[in-house]
């Protein structure tokens, strides 16, 4: 970076997150905050979507960057929508199937006669139905309900037997309120099922028009993860502070989880494979979540990650 | 049946002092009729014995019962028709009825033939004539269950004859059933021709300031208005109004 | 009837046009905004996929709605005959109003459930207020005249509330009931967010996180196709209950 | 005022000590349902924290509602002076407010970013349809003896419109302004939605997802303190404008 | 400085025939009065001339110029005083003018002063008796800017002497400024005391049955009331009356 650049000549971009800040964006508050992206030329706004989301205004080019998941970029991706994922946040898929301890769930051969509560997507059925299929069962034993916005806690207090969370931020919260629960991990259960979630993306334009802002936005990026990955709870700090509306108890906890998370196995931090792109589009496709196959070359490139 | 007796009453509409120690009493079976400068108070005294307001001062009494405040002893008949918009002419004039019991609609209909209506039974109010609406509300008042009757003006807006037809036609139902009257009106032929006793109100606060006694026979007819006593009479008042007037 | 539609739907044709032409002209993907034509094509060869949707979400208006107005029209009743009640519960009816239906959620679906029940309520704290509202004002602002009339003739507070401030207060219940209306539709949908296994509300939020525009863009078309409906009703009945007014006719 | 106040008031207090107890009593945990102590407690020592968001929503309100309630009023009186176009538009004006804004958010941010225009958007399209409806109707039933009367008297369409009509609606226009007023609030509370980085909205948001029930409350707290304000500010105009009229005095 | 000529004017509410070929002229400076039964149709002529209604035939002319259907020719004073409740007294009696050009509300004042209304400039109309209110929709007929006048019984809610009061000034405003006026009222001393011609009209449909040429030396004054001549007028008017509604 050119650390002598004065204001003025900052270029200005937009990055919409995926839903609120949570610890999923701790490294990009951290290269917000240590200046990063300043050093690399670079003046970021981070807005939160609301019901917008973020892929439909990264795609049209009202903002540069955007936060999205896998599953996302490929559904969008096979309407024509010019996304494209340039790097991982999370290594693996750290989401899973939860239920309170007294649900007595604690494989998904249990599902069969609960109630799952869910936001009504197809894909739902057939994740739980891959997994139920390795013990034998079928999710045509499983009742559905949509629940829309009601979250895990509130649910579980109703009808609902299980739902769909993220460890990372639902598990950590369970935790801190001593509810325990029990998950059932995507990953332990299928190999197709470990895609990334969530991951950054930019649109075709950028990354035709605009490498050298993606590369000089990335590096920025990838140090502030570096930063969370060495030091969670400075990190964690840096968010609490960033958005002092979050519970800041949650926030350390849940840092402290997911910074080891971030890069994980992987050679570096972002890096995403071929393989687990085309292995979950192959099982979107397979179960008819997908009206065409994925191009998956053209979904996700590694190439702006820093060295 | 009715004696209503008015005692001491005083009105004031914020500074303005409307009447003051006003006395008036209305006997049984009688028909009194009020005459009074414009503004002087008349409809005033009807709000407050109908018990729309309450008098600052005094007591009201219908039949030695105190009504001070209290509504629906009287037949009313105001000054302005009110009728319902959205009801037609029969249905506005069984209105007052309704209030009490189960109303008789074809007694309804004999009286709007009577005063020359029936062929509006059924047409809203915003399609008759400015003397046709007060025809309906005096209709309205005539079907009205109570036995004190009070009239504010209920033939301003009509021509003589419809008028002489209206004032026959109430002198047959009083003669018939004799209820308590009391009549405002600014005609002063009107006035002979129906009561038994005129008071002249003054003005600023209003008072009775003279009393007439008229003792033509009953039943009178048209006839007596060419009389010489009548006449008479009318010179009488006519000059009693103008004192006020000049007061 | 007829006449008076070719206006609007001459206006409403002029304004497709001009939609298709710029999307095409401008080549506007069908993600960000699909043209017309896009739209009726889904909207006809997806029919059997969400026709159950529009039947489930105009059996939860219908039912809502009458609810709504019914307790809209009950709750004006009540604080216009009590008006110390009045005083004391106005300000919580337009709190009622904002309470952000996002937040209600949870509580509801604690207390009621995933059914039918926290949807219906939702239906009816969307629709009950303007009604209650334009009802209340409405019957305040009675011709004082006639109430005078009213109550020198001896009726009770009950005959002139039923006999007089109620039809006079029909012009304006009618504004409200329209207001009312519109957003019933609008209502349902955003209940139906609040889980629910099917429609219109369903349909549309899974076709937007695939990014299907255009189905969105069909739900929007029923949405305001039976907005519409629900109006033209409301109109209607208006037309009927209101034939006395003159001010109908000389235009 | 004040003493017209002591009723609600009560209302509310009473209502608060009931929740206050039951919470209590059922020992009701705080992330479903907390106390209102609990509620107060954070709103006084999260001030510090959560004051720049109200202070950018109420700018967002009144803007809004200024813009919402003008674009109604103009479309109101357009509508009436010119019934022609009334016929044509009306449909439409149903149909704006069908369109869902979650639907709607994606596109208005394509065509105009995050800036303040989406969400100025947001709130004159919620507030502007009751105060159109409303003002519509209001017209529309002027008592016709004074129109006739204007009428004869040479009074032109703009004369009839200034002198009677108008005046003559102001009751009705009220009615809307209210109701406007009610959602004015909610409508800038969803607008921040859209995506902003502070307002009200954002910071229930934030509560929300990081499970700060209470911090949830305390954002409907001043949601609704913000909003009998607006209402009151309403009521009190309507007050003093229509100080003539004669119902208000025996009241 | 206007000629008013009503031709072959035909008017239909629904069914019902109300005016048939009725012919009707007013001459410049001219103060005609219309006698008729109530309900007759008197006041649709004036919604004719007014334009508020389209004749379903014939030619309205003021000046030569055809004004059927055309509005803002005439002053008008209705039959209902129509005041705008919004509007103080005084806001209402120039709301006429202000149609056409700023008002004078000095002269305004005055005109209500010598109504007797003074005290009221201030109140709304719902503070007014029934008297009063009409007083004030006189007035503003008389502020309005039209030389020709069309009064609908105007004075039919005041009492006699008021009512002379405003008789006579209406009077002293004509001889000063000889507008041209066509006047309704059902007093048949009030219409001769006034008008140069009185016109009595039939009943259904309403046509011209009789036309009275009143050639009292002007200026006239009350005393006229009390003469032969007067009384003998008033006889023919009154049996040219009663035979309408024989009919
Ligand atoms: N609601 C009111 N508020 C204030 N003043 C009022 C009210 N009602 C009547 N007044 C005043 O009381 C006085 C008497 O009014 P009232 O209507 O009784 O007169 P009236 O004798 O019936 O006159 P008219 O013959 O013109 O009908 C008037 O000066 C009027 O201004
Ligand atoms: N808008 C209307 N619709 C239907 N019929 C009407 C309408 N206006 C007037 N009429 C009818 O026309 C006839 C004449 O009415 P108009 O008001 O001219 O009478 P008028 O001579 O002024 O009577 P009055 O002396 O009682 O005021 C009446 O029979 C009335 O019912
Ligand atoms: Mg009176
Ligand atoms: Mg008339």
């Amino acid at each position: 970076g050119n650390e002598e650049n004065t204001e003025e000549e900052l270029e200005e971009v937009t990055l919409v997150l995926d839903w609120t800040p949570n610890t999923n964006h701790t490294g990009l508050y951290v290269a917000e905050s240590k200046e990063y992206f300043e050093e690399e030329g670079l003046d970021v706004e981070i807005v939160m979507p609301g019901e917008a989301g973020a892929d439909q205004t990264v795609a049209s080019g009202q903002a540069e960057f955007g936060i999205s998941y896998q599953e996302q970029v490929t559904e969008a991706r096979t309407q024509d929508i010019p996304l494209v994922s340039i790097a991982a946040v999370i290594q693996h898929n750290t989401s899973g199937f939860a239920a309170p301890v007294e649900k007595e769930i604690t494989s998904p051969a249990d599902f069969a006669g609960k109630t799952y509560g869910g936001w009504g997507a197809p894909v739902e059925s057939a994740v739980i139905d891959a997994l139920m299929k390795q013990q034998d069962t079928s999710v045509e034993d499983v009742e559905i309900v949509n629940m829309g916005n009601t979250d895990f806690f509130t649910a579980v207090k109703r009808d609902v037997d299980f739902a769909w969370i993220y460890y990372g931020w639902t598990g950590i919260e369970a935790e801190l309120r001593g509810t325990e629960i029990d998950m059932i991990y995507l990953t332990d259960y299928s190999e197709k099922l470990d895609y990334y979630t969530p991951v950054i993306t930019t649109n075709e334009t950028m990354t035709e028009e605009n490498p050298e802002t993606i590369k000089k936005f990335m590096a920025a990026v990838s140090r502030g993860y570096q930063d969370a990955i060495d030091n969670p709870s400075e990190a964690a700090d840096i968010l609490a502070e960033a958005v002092p509306d979050l519970d800041e108890e949650l926030v350390h906890a849940s840092q402290k989880w997911v910074s080891p998370k971030y890069q994980d196995d992987a050679d570096r931090w972002g890096e995403q494979s071929t393989e687990v792109w085309s292995n979950y589009a192959e099982f979107m496709f397979e179960n008819d979540l997908l009206e065409r196959e994925l191009d998956v070359e053209a979904a996700f490139t590694n190439e702006f990650l820093p060295e | 049946m009715s004696t209503l007796v008015l005692e001491n009453i005083t009105k004031r509409f914020g500074e303005q002092m409307i009447l003051d120690k006003l006395d008036l009493q209305v006997n049984d079976g009688e028909f009194v009729s009020l005459l009074g400068p414009s503004g002087s108070g008349k409809s005033t005294i009807f709000h407050l014995i109908g018990g729309l307001y309450q008098a600052d001062q005094g007591m009201i009494r219908l039949d030695n019962e105190t009504i001070n405040g209290k509504k629906g002893s009287i037949s009313y008949m105001p000054q302005t028709p009110s009728l319902f918009p959205w009801r037609t002419v029969l249905e506005n004039v069984i209105l007052n009825v309704e209030l009490y019991q189960k109303p008789d609609k074809q007694k309804a209909l004999e009286m709007l033939e009577r005063a020359g209506l029936k062929d509006y039974a059924n047409a809203y109010p915003h399609e008759l004539s400015g003397g046709m609406r007060q025809r309906v509300a005096f209709v309205r008042s005539l079907l009205s269950p109570q036995s004190f009757i009070c009239l504010d003006e209920p033939f301003s807006s009509l021509d003589e004859f419809t008028r002489l037809e209206m004032q026959k036609w109430l002198l047959s139902i009083w003669e018939q059933e004799r209820p308590s009257v009391l009549f405002v009106t600014h005609n002063i032929e009107e006035a002979i021709f129906l009561s038994d006793r005129i008071l002249v109100l003054g003005s600023k606060p209003a008072n009775v300031i003279k009393e007439f006694s008229i003792d033509f026979e009953r039943p009178r007819n048209e006839k007596l208005t060419l009389s010489t006593a009548f006449l008479e009479t009318k010179k009488e008042i006519y000059q009693t109004l103008r004192g006020v007037l000049d007061v | 009837m007829f006449r008076k539609s070719i206006l609007p739907i001459s206006v409403m044709i002029i304004i497709l046009i001009i939609w298709e032409v710029s999307t095409r002209f401008f080549d506007i993907p069908t993600w960000v905004l699909p043209a017309p034509t896009v739209i009726i094509q889904e909207a006809i060869s997806g029919w059997d996929n969400y026709q159950h949707h529009i039947l489930s979400t105009v059996t939860l208006i219908v039912s809502g709605f009458a609810i709504g107005i019914s307790v809209g029209l009950i709750i004006a009743i009540v604080l216009h005959i009590l008006p110390k009640i009045r005083e004391a519960l106005y300000p919580l009816l337009i709190m009622s109003q904002n309470i952000p239906i996002i937040v209600l959620a949870p509580l509801l679906v604690i207390w009621f459930g995933f059914g039918v029940t926290p949807k219906l309520l939702i239906i009816t704290l969307v629709c009950f207020f303007p009604i209650a509202v334009s009802t209340i004002d409405g019957l305040r602002h009675t011709n004082p005249e006639l109430i005078h009339y009213m109550k020198m003739a001896g009726a009770s507070k009950r005959q002139i509330f039923t006999k007089l401030e109620l039809p006079y207060a029909v012009p304006q219940m009618f504004s409200g009931l329209k207001i009312s209306a519109t957003y019933s539709v609008m209502g349902a949908v955003i209940s139906e967010w609040l889980g629910a296994n099917q429609g219109i509300g369903v349909y549309m939020t899974l076709a937007s996180s695939s990014f299907r525009t255009d189905r969105v863009f069909v739900a929007i078309l029923f949405i305001m196709i039976l907005c519409l409906i629900f109006f033209a009703i409301i109109i209607a009945a208006e037309k009927i209950i209101l034939k006395w007014h003159p001010s109908k006719e000389d235009q």
